[in-house]
């Protein structure tokens, strides 16, 4: 019940924030995400209190004549999830305190629709329900780049939702094909999801392949990767703040996450068959994008590469199909989810101070306001993965079970570790260091909002990069049950 | 009284008919030609009925014709209504004059 | 059965009001009776023997034509409310005279037992539409959709003949289960012109629910027409066309599908590349809507290529005339308004709709979202029950045909979108909305959502 | 005491975390107490640490603090070990850590940056402590990082410096492409042996092919040449002195750049299993050796000789762990940290006096300005030329025995690099303090002893560059070597001596001569001859300009990778991903919208027309079902 | 007659006409010479009727076609004064097209309706059901509820014909394009 109470929180919180107007739309926006956080941690020590508990699973009948279940549960992978995602929407609309938007309860209200989504894919456990909240992830956000976004949004959301659409519909249709070949020897049809990895495990090598490649579309697509990846950057440019910072932080979990829960299991053979290819594709993308950050010269834009960088290695450690490899992948998108947001949110915050994100024209901000320059610095020595923040153990990890797949694929995916160095000091020189510029020169101290959500994500990242035990034991668990389905 | 005609000549006599009256309907302008032309259609249409009907001794085709000759009558005078009315506004029945509607 | 008596009955007060000087009643009259017609249409359901011995089974309502006759009601239920001012006007009582036999002919084409009664019925159906589609006499675009529908219709009529003559020569019967059973009997050893004559009602029928390359009409039909009138052809009239599909081509031809399948599924294709790329350059929404409709019309056909035993492709045939039906009318009720106040039906006039109107502009994005079928409106459901039934067959190339030219689809429902959001207004005029309207579109948009969340009764009336 | 090894870098932390979030709200000299405390408490614990080990029977304590990493069969707890060579590396870490501290304390005293650079200061030691205590690869690579990370804050101090930040940021990125070798390596370890703890790896280090064990080898070394500033990647070393003196002192040539040294001696088991590994790095060891002394010859900043002379150095020290003389290369690492710590900082003094001048050709003459400082520099040059009786010529000449052992040629090339060290390290001498005064007038009123803060750990330095060398004392001697027996523990694999007396006595002679001898060169050339260098740098040619330039080591680089990389970056975004893959995607779109144009042509309003497509689809159906 | 029954003479000379004037009705330029044609056709048609025995048809045929849609057309083509050989025509190719398409048609249609040979014309002179007696009783039983809903077809077309020929009361009552 518990966990269906997770799912209605947001919805009611969504609706309760479309009531209201002006500031009080964030305020109450913003309690109810915490309530919603605060709600999580219960789940999370009820899971680990007694992970069995009825609390944890919903199940109840859909649309009984097509065996769709409203099932959802807590599992420990998307406890984490769940809590990645409840951790992030409160920094996030907390991070927008200090921009005005029209309309703010139409604002908040998706941001909080969104989260409902997002929570329903993490915790679907059946099939259908999964790509209906898939898709339902897809509707907030296309309106709150449209809405709110920057000159091009028309064009580019569209382009944005177009694409992301349309793979998710070669997902159903992957699904679908994998529904009915559900019950062959009962007869029942079910979407549930131990049903898929069972009817999928049946298939042969060519049936699965169609399902392997059709599902991995969309889930490419969501991600990133190579050479799926060509909406992100400009999405990611052109959305407000909040949308970027959803969209990279947790939207782009819901690939990640699908293939290790969606995909993985189902297609064993196909995997063995084609995974050179994927990984392939993530890998040359983890290089591609990384090049591609370094002569950016927008610095959202560069955060938007290094995301494609990032998501490439995550997916090349799914599919590289070990411990390690799922493992790190899952820490990795914890990670990445802090790092990116609180990068965002930087972005943001230079574009707010000195109205501008190209890196020619900042410069010297440190002189201005040192502590920024400690917290941005902390930020991206996350996203570097530098030991001691959140983002080394994923990504030594990653690197690992990679390795694990090919030793060379593993040297040109840890490619990422200089080149990731490369563009992000490099960026952090032209913004942060030297003789201040004439926009660094108005840059005053930060808004108490903006401060608090990045001590608060500077906080997360050393703390979870010194002491990644709970969020680890829950990885290695939720990939340990992944695996025994991948081998079985 | 006249046996001895194979059920296939009405039906080419039918289809010649019916084609004749299509392409009537492809190469004229005149919007009551074309109509016209689609009247011939449907007797072509009524006279295969009637070449079943007897085929079969079955008065069930030949009772379809009634119907067919009903609904003629229904469309030709809706169709008529319509014509005039078209006339009136447009000081023409040409139907190639009659594409301000398109793409 | 009842259902289709009290329509007719309707119409011929309706055809009366004029003269016994009841024209204010008229409508509310005709509310209740649709709603009665609703009621006794419901009431009937399960008792599948009615009407067989009383009129030698040239109709038969049994659950399945209760269902669509259903849908048929409801619809027409919405579409009077959203033609409400639309009668405001001349002729009114006539014009609810040839809806309601419009209807009559709906109703009957979804409970046919007989070519008669099909035949009677597409044409009872069709021959209001050619008058309703010219009724705005001295509008040129009205006059010209009019005639065009009326000439192509005819000219339709005359192959569906053709075919049921063929059929008929080949069979010697009209009833639909005679023909049933002779092909069953047959087992395959039928004359070619027996299939010809198949292939030429199929093709009847392809140009009624305006399939590729017999759709030219439609769009120029569905513009010409006034708005009311389109939103009428596009929900009703399909439905019931589908209807009629349906059970011609999976029913009583199902045996012989190799003959036709593999047609269709031409067709299908050529209506789903034909349809959404050709709406993607249209400047006029009404136009758009013409050719989305094509767009699922192609969709619906793909159930009926599917034709599965287990009530599968009925099922979501149903489905989606049901979603499609409520959806349009949802989408043509803000049309109407736009176009009313701003005298265009072009994308322009959406301009900055999300600011004026956030009411209708909502109402109108969960239109478009059903149409572009994206959860969890009613229209995902209807084309999820397409490709679920299609999936199984040898016909998936058409699955992936219809994605990506679902992507394409996608575009033209959010120019909408984009247009009410994005574009701003360049002349501010003031859209008004009757509340009567406003009580439409909140009904078919919580309708539409409801579908999408809870699709369970329609879609297991037949399980 | 042993137990509470985790107070060691705990103390470091605390003064970090102190530092950072009340650095600015305290005084200066609070906070400098506070950093310099903090690593003299570390200091003492692990001065009591390193006394317990040393009457201890056990040699190899673990402690462990918490599971960190767990990841199926990868377990990686957080846990410390304190064996020999561990409790070593902290005394010099702690020791000259602290020494540095204080001098630092004077020396940053007008910097308006104080207190942030203790707080990077207590930061590094921290991760310099966490490398150096780590139980498994994994810890050490977090210190690894760690003090790249503070190297990187620490070269970039005076963050205005656009130069500065370059440097900086060269320093980071090489160190994380040795770094990258250094993380494969320690998978590879994983995926071999199971386990990356030393204790689990050694004892099945055996078990290893011998192809593999060089891979790892290999790959280890590679981020040992990254940190340690080996060819090819040294080229960052030289600019970081960018960075405070002191930071010099300690990261750069004390502790942190010794840390590859650390790593392969910590690794040495599977270095002795590998012949060819080992070979590369005595090889690469010599060659950076012999190189970075060349380029030494004709730098003029005092601070750039200092830095090639500990390139050369550490090329030294790699000579001879890669010739197997493990114990004789932490020997030279902890005689170097004395004397190279003591000359940067001697040259910190310097400039500190200059006012901030490094350029040696306008000092000179100093001798009498800074008279201690001076002293201990010369002390401190005579110590690293390799002067009879002071600690670098006992350690220098074990590493070159050992070498003459292994290979002669090598041997020679290892003496040829000690011979130009002495000769540019006395040319530096010479340059600076003696000679006319050469700077502007202005600096000359200036000059001035630096304060106590600073000259005391100069002393202290002076004093263990001269007396360092007794900890160990050549076997052939007649004494023991304490240094030897101290680390023997953690050696897997000794190779005792196999030269006679006679060839010991000989080389040592040999490199005696060889330095007095070029000390004496230096002396004619620099003081009874009095030549200078070049005033302006175009003037050099040939060979001269080529060594001057650094052999345009930077320059290849950057023609070579960063060139390339730059254009590749380019291309794949200019070309790759705006034209072709969004090219394509947006291609699709328009080609829609074109498509779209055309194909409504086809609705031309005629129903002639219409009825004509009807028709052909109806021939077209008709046809396909019946005639073909 | 050359191995010919009278009725089969009789078929083709009908058929030979009512093809023949079929394409008068489509070749002829004058509207009303082309709806002459055309009741021509119908005559002919009317004859094979009777070859079929549908005598009642036959003239119902006659009263309907003839007597009543057909003069509805003349009157129109009165009415619009279209009688003249003036009617645009279409372009020489489109014609030519058209022919052609008819043609293939016509091919294609052959192709297609073929497999009725053994099918031969069982029932002739004997057959009864062409006679009203019979006629009446198939329609008033068996075809009941399409008789009685045709009304409403014919009801449906009487109201559109009204409703679409009235003029309107109010001329500038609001007109707009939806």
């Amino acid at each position: 019940m518990l966990v269906g109470l997770l799912i209605i929180v947001p919805l009611i919180a969504s609706l309760l924030v479309f009531f209201t107007k002006g500031n009080t739309s964030r305020t109450v926006a913003l309690g109810l995400s915490v309530v919603e956080f605060m709600l999580s941690l219960v789940v999370l020590f009820q899971y680990k209190h007694n992970p069995a508990s009825a609390d944890l699973a919903l199940n109840c009948p859909w649309v009984e004549s097509l065996g769709i279940h409203f099932a959802v549960s807590i599992d420990a992978l998307s406890m984490l999830m769940v809590l990645l995602t409840t951790f992030l929407v409160p920094l996030i609309i907390l991070s927008s305190f200090n921009s005005s938007y029209e309309k703010p309860n139409s604002f908040y209200g998706l941001i909080l629709l969104m989260q409902m989504a997002l929570l329903g894919v993490f915790t679907a456990n059946d099939g259908f329900l999964f790509y209906v909240f898939w898709e339902l992830a897809l509707i907030p956000i296309y309106f709150i780049c449209l809405l709110w976004g920057g000159e091009n949004r028309g064009r580019i959301t569209f382009k944005f939702f177009v694409y992301t659409l349309f793979g998710s519909l070669f997902m159903l249709v992957g699904l679908i094909y994998l529904y009915n070949h559900t019950g062959f020897s009962t007869g029942i049809k079910s979407w549930a999801v131990t049903d898929l990895y069972q009817t999928g495990k049946s298939l042969n090598l060519h049936q699965q392949s169609f399902v392997f490649w059709s599902i991995f579309l969309a889930f490419g697509i969501k991600m990133p990767i190579f050479p799926l990846h060509t909406w992100q950057p400009d999405t990611y440019v052109n959305a407000p703040t909040q949308g970027t910072m959803l969209l990279s932080g947790i939207m782009l979990k819901m690939g990640t996450f699908g293939l290790i829960k969606w995909l993985m299991p189902v297609t064993p053979l196909a995997l063995a068959e084609w995974g050179w290819l994927a990984i392939a594709l993530s890998v040359f993308g983890i290089f591609y994008a990384s090049c591609i950050a370094i002569v950016q010269k927008d610095y959202k834009r560069l955060i938007a590469y290094s995301s494609i960088a990032h998501v490439g290695l995550i997916a090349a450690g799914i599919l590289s199909a070990n411990q390690q490899g799922i493992q790190g992948a899952v820490m990795q998108m914890l990670a990445h989810g802090v790092n990116v947001v609180g990068l965002f949110l930087i972005a943001d915050i230079l574009m707010r101070h000195t109205g501008t994100r190209e890196m020619e024209k900042l410069g010297g901000i440190r002189n201005m306001n040192g502590n920024f320059a400690v917290l941005f610095l902390i930020v991206m020595l996350g996203s570097v993965a530098l030991p001691l923040t959140n983002g080394f153990v994923g990504e030594f990890l990653l690197i690992n079970g990679v390795y694990q797949y090919g030793a060379w694929v593993a040297a040109f995916a840890a490619l990422t570790v200089i080149l990731g160095a490369v563009y992000m000091l490099r960026s952090y020189q032209a913004i942060m260091l030297g003789e201040k510029k004439d926009s660094a020169i108005a840059f005053g101290s930060l808004e108490g909002s903006d401060k608090w959500v990045l001590y608060i994500i500077c906080a997360a990242i050393i703390a979870f990069g010194v002491y990644p035990k709970p969020l680890n034991d829950l990885a290695e668990e939720g990939t340990k049950a992944i695996l025994t389905y991948i081998n079985n | 009284m006249l046996n001895g005609i194979p059920i296939n000549f009405y039906i080419m006599l039918s289809a010649v008919l019916f084609i004749i009256g299509a392409v009537g309907v492809m190469a004229r302008r005149n919007a009551i030609i074309i109509f016209m032309c689609i009247e011939l259609m449907l007797n072509a249409v009524n006279l295969l009925l009637v070449a079943f009907s007897t085929l079969h001794n079955d008065a069930s085709g030949q009772v379809f014709v009634f119907f067919i000759m009903a609904v003629a009558a229904a469309e030709v005078a809706v169709g008529l209504a319509i014509l005039s009315m078209v006339y009136r506004n447009f000081k023409t029945i040409d139907i190639d004059l009659l594409s301000r509607l398109k793409n | 059965m009842k259902g289709l008596f009290i329509i007719s009955a309707l119409g011929i007060l309706a055809m009366l009001a004029e003269i016994f000087k009841f024209k204010k009643l008229l409508y509310p009259i005709v509310l209740v009776g649709i709603l009665a017609a609703y009621v006794t249409n419901f009431m009937e359901w399960g008792q599948n023997n009615m009407s067989i011995t009383m009129f030698n089974n040239m109709i038969h309502f049994n659950d399945m034509s209760l269902a669509f006759s259903g849908v048929i009601l409801i619809t027409a239920f919405f579409w009077f409310i959203l033609a409400n001012d639309y009668f405001e006007q001349d002729h009114v009582t006539d014009h609810f005279a040839l809806v309601l036999f419009a209807l009559v002919g709906a109703l009957m084409l979804t409970s046919f037992r007989n070519m008669t009664t099909l035949f009677l019925g597409i044409e009872i159906l069709s021959i209001p539409m050619y008058v309703l589609a010219a009724s705005r006499k001295r509008d040129l675009a009205s006059n010209e959709a009019g005639f065009k529908y009326l000439i192509m219709g005819s000219f339709a009529s005359g192959f569906l003949l053709f075919g049921i003559a063929l059929i008929y020569g080949a069979t010697g019967s009209f009833d639909l289960m005679t023909i049933r059973s002779f092909i069953s009997h047959a087992n395959g050893d039928l004359p070619s012109f027996f299939y010809a004559g198949v292939l030429m009602v199929l093709v009847a029928m392809l140009f009624k629910v305006s399939a590729a390359p017999f759709h030219f009409w439609a769009p120029d039909v569905y513009e010409g027409s006034p708005t009311v009138i389109t939103a009428l052809m596009s929900t009703i009239v399909k439905t019931a066309a589908f209807a009629a599909f349906m059970q011609l081509f999976i029913i009583i031809f199902g045996g012989v599908s190799q003959s036709w399948s593999m047609v269709l599924a031409v067709v299908i294709a050529l209506s789903l590349v034909v349809s959404n790329i050709t709406a993607v350059s249209q400047q006029s929404v009404k136009r758009m809507l013409a050719y989305s409709s094509i767009s699922h019309a192609a969709f619906m056909l793909m159930a009926i290529l599917a034709n599965t035993r287990n009530f599968g492709s009925i099922n979501a045939i149903l489905y989606y005339s049901l979603a499609y039906s409520i959806g349009s009318i949802a989408a043509f009720t803000v049309l109407y308004n736009v176009s009313k106040a701003k005298n265009s039906s072009n994308f322009e006039a959406f301009n900055g709709l999300g600011k004026r109107h956030p009411f209708m502009a909502a109402c109108m994005v969960i239109a478009m979202l059903s149409l572009a079928g994206i959860p969890i409106t009613a229209g995902f459901f209807a084309k999820y029950f397409v490709f679920s039934v299609l999936i199984g067959t040898s016909f998936k190339w058409l699955i992936i045909l219809a994605i990506l030219t679902s992507a394409v689809g996608v575009y033209y429902y959010f120019k909408v979108i984009i247009a009410m959001y994005f574009k701003e207004e360049e002349i501010h005029e003031e859209v008004t909305m009757e509340t009567s309207h406003v009580l439409l579109l909140v009904l078919t948009t919580l309708f539409t959502i409801a579908l999408g969340i809870v699709p369970n009764y329609v879609i297991e009336i037949f399980s | 005491m042993i137990k509470l090894v985790a107070l060691i870098p705990l103390f470091p932390l605390l003064g970090f975390i102190i530092n950072g979030f009340f650095g600015k709200k305290i005084s200066k000299s609070l906070s400098g107490w506070i950093a310099s405390l903090a690593v003299l408490a570390s200091f003492v614990v692990s001065l009591l640490i390193f006394m317990e080990l040393e009457h201890s029977e056990v040699k190899s304590h673990i402690v462990p603090l918490f599971s960190w990493i767990n990841s199926d069969t990868l377990k990686i707890p957080f846990e410390f070990l304190v064996d020999p060579l561990s409790s070593w590396f902290l005394l010099i870490i702690t020791g000259i850590g602290f020494l540095i501290h204080i001098y630092s304390m004077g020396y940053m005293h007008d910097d308006e940056g104080f207190a942030r650079f203790f707080t990077y200061l207590n930061l590094f030691v921290f991760f310099m402590l966490l490398l150096v205590l780590g139980n498994n690869y994994l810890i050490m690579f977090v210190g690894w990082e760690g003090v790249g990370l503070c190297s990187y804050l620490l070269i970039g101090f005076w963050f205005k410096n656009t130069a500065y930040n370059n440097a900086a940021k060269k320093a980071f990125i090489m160190n994380r492409i040795g770094d990258l070798g250094f993380l494969m390596g320690i998978i590879l370890i994983f995926v071999t042996f199971g386990s990356i703890s030393y204790d689990q790896v050694f004892t099945i280090a055996s078990t290893g092919n011998e192809g593999t064990v060089t891979a790892i080898a290999l790959l280890l070394f590679i981020g040992a040449m990254g940190k340690s500033a080996q060819l090819p990647l040294y080229t960052w070393l030289p600019d970081a002195m960018a960075g405070p003196t002191p930071v010099s002192a300690l990261i750069h040539a004390a502790t942190m750049v010794t840390a590859g040294i650390y790593m392969i001696v910590r690794s040495n088991v599977f270095y002795s299993m590998s012949e060819q590994a080992s070979h590369v790095v005595a090889i690469v060891g010599v060659a950076t050796a012999l190189f970075a002394a060349t380029i030494g010859l004709f730098q003029n900043d005092i601070k750039k000789v200092l830095a090639y002379s500990t390139v050369s150095q550490l090329g030294l020290m790699f000579l001879g762990l890669g010739v197997g003389a493990y114990s004789s290369s932490v020997f030279h690492v902890t005689t170097h940290a004395f004397f190279k710590a003591l000359l940067f900082l001697g040259a910190g003094s310097v400039i500190h006096a200059m006012g901030g001048e490094q350029d040696m050709r306008k000092m000179g003459g100093l001798w009498k300005h800074l008279p201690i400082t001076g002293k201990v520099m010369a002390i401190g040059t005579l110590a690293i030329s390799g002067f009879p009786l002071l600690s670098g010529f006992f350690s220098k000449d074990e590493i070159l025995a050992h070498t003459y052992e292994h290979s002669p040629t090598l041997w020679f090339f290892g003496q040829v690099a000690s011979i130009l060290t002495a000769f540019y390290m006395f040319r530096l001498l010479f340059l600076t303090f003696f000679g006319k005064f050469r700077g502007t007038h202005e600096q000359e009123h200036h000059l001035h002893e630096s304060p106590s803060t600073m000259t005391i750990p100069l002393i202290v330095l002076a004093i263990l560059s001269m007396f360092g060398g007794v900890l160990g004392l050549p076997e052939f001697w007649g004494t023991t070597n304490w240094f030897h027996h101290h680390l023997d523990p953690i050696i897997a694999h000794k190779n005792p001596s196999i030269l006679n007396h006679t060839k010991e006595w000989t080389l040592m002679f040999i490199a005696t001569a060889a330095a007095l001898a070029t000390i004496f060169f230096a002396y004619m050339v620099y003081i009874k001859n009095n030549i200078l260098p070049e005033a302006k740098d175009e003037k050099l040619t040939g060979i001269k300009k080529l060594i001057y330039n650094k052999y345009y080591v930077d320059e290849i680089y950057e023609a070579v990778i960063r060139k390339p990389l730059d254009l590749l970056s380019e291309g794949f975004y200019k070309f790759l991903d705006l034209q072709v893959v969004d090219g394509i995607v947006n291609g699709v779109g328009s080609a829609v919208t074109g498509v779209s144009s055309l194909v409504r042509k086809v609705q031309t309003g005629h129903i002639g027309f219409y009825i004509f497509g009807m028709v052909l689809g109806i021939i077209a159906i008709l046809f396909f079902t019946f005639i073909k | 007659m050359l191995g010919y029954t009278i009725t089969q003479w009789l078929f083709g000379i009908l058929s030979f006409l009512a093809i023949m004037f079929a394409l008068m009705v489509v070749f002829t330029r004058n509207p009303v010479n082309s709806v002459l044609y055309l009741v021509l056709t119908f005559f002919c048609i009317a004859g094979h009727y009777l070859l079929l025995n549908a005598q009642f048809l036959a003239v119902v045929h006659i009263v309907v076609y003839a007597g009543a849609i057909m003069v509805l057309f003349l009157f129109i083509i009165m009415l619009m004064n279209l009688n003249a050989d003036t009617e645009p025509r279409k372009h020489i190719v489109t014609r030519v097209i058209a022919g052609l398409v008819g043609g293939v048609l016509l091919f294609v249609m052959v192709g297609a309706l073929k497999g009725a040979e053994q099918l031969q014309l069982v029932h002739g002179g004997s057959s009864q059901i062409g006679l009203v007696k019979n006629l009446g009783k198939v329609l008033f039983s068996e075809f009941l509820f399409p008789f009685e809903i045709a009304s409403v077809l014919l009801l449906a077309a009487l109201v559109g014909a009204i409703m679409i020929g009235k003029r309107d009361t109010n001329i500038n009552s609001k007109e707009s394009t939806n």
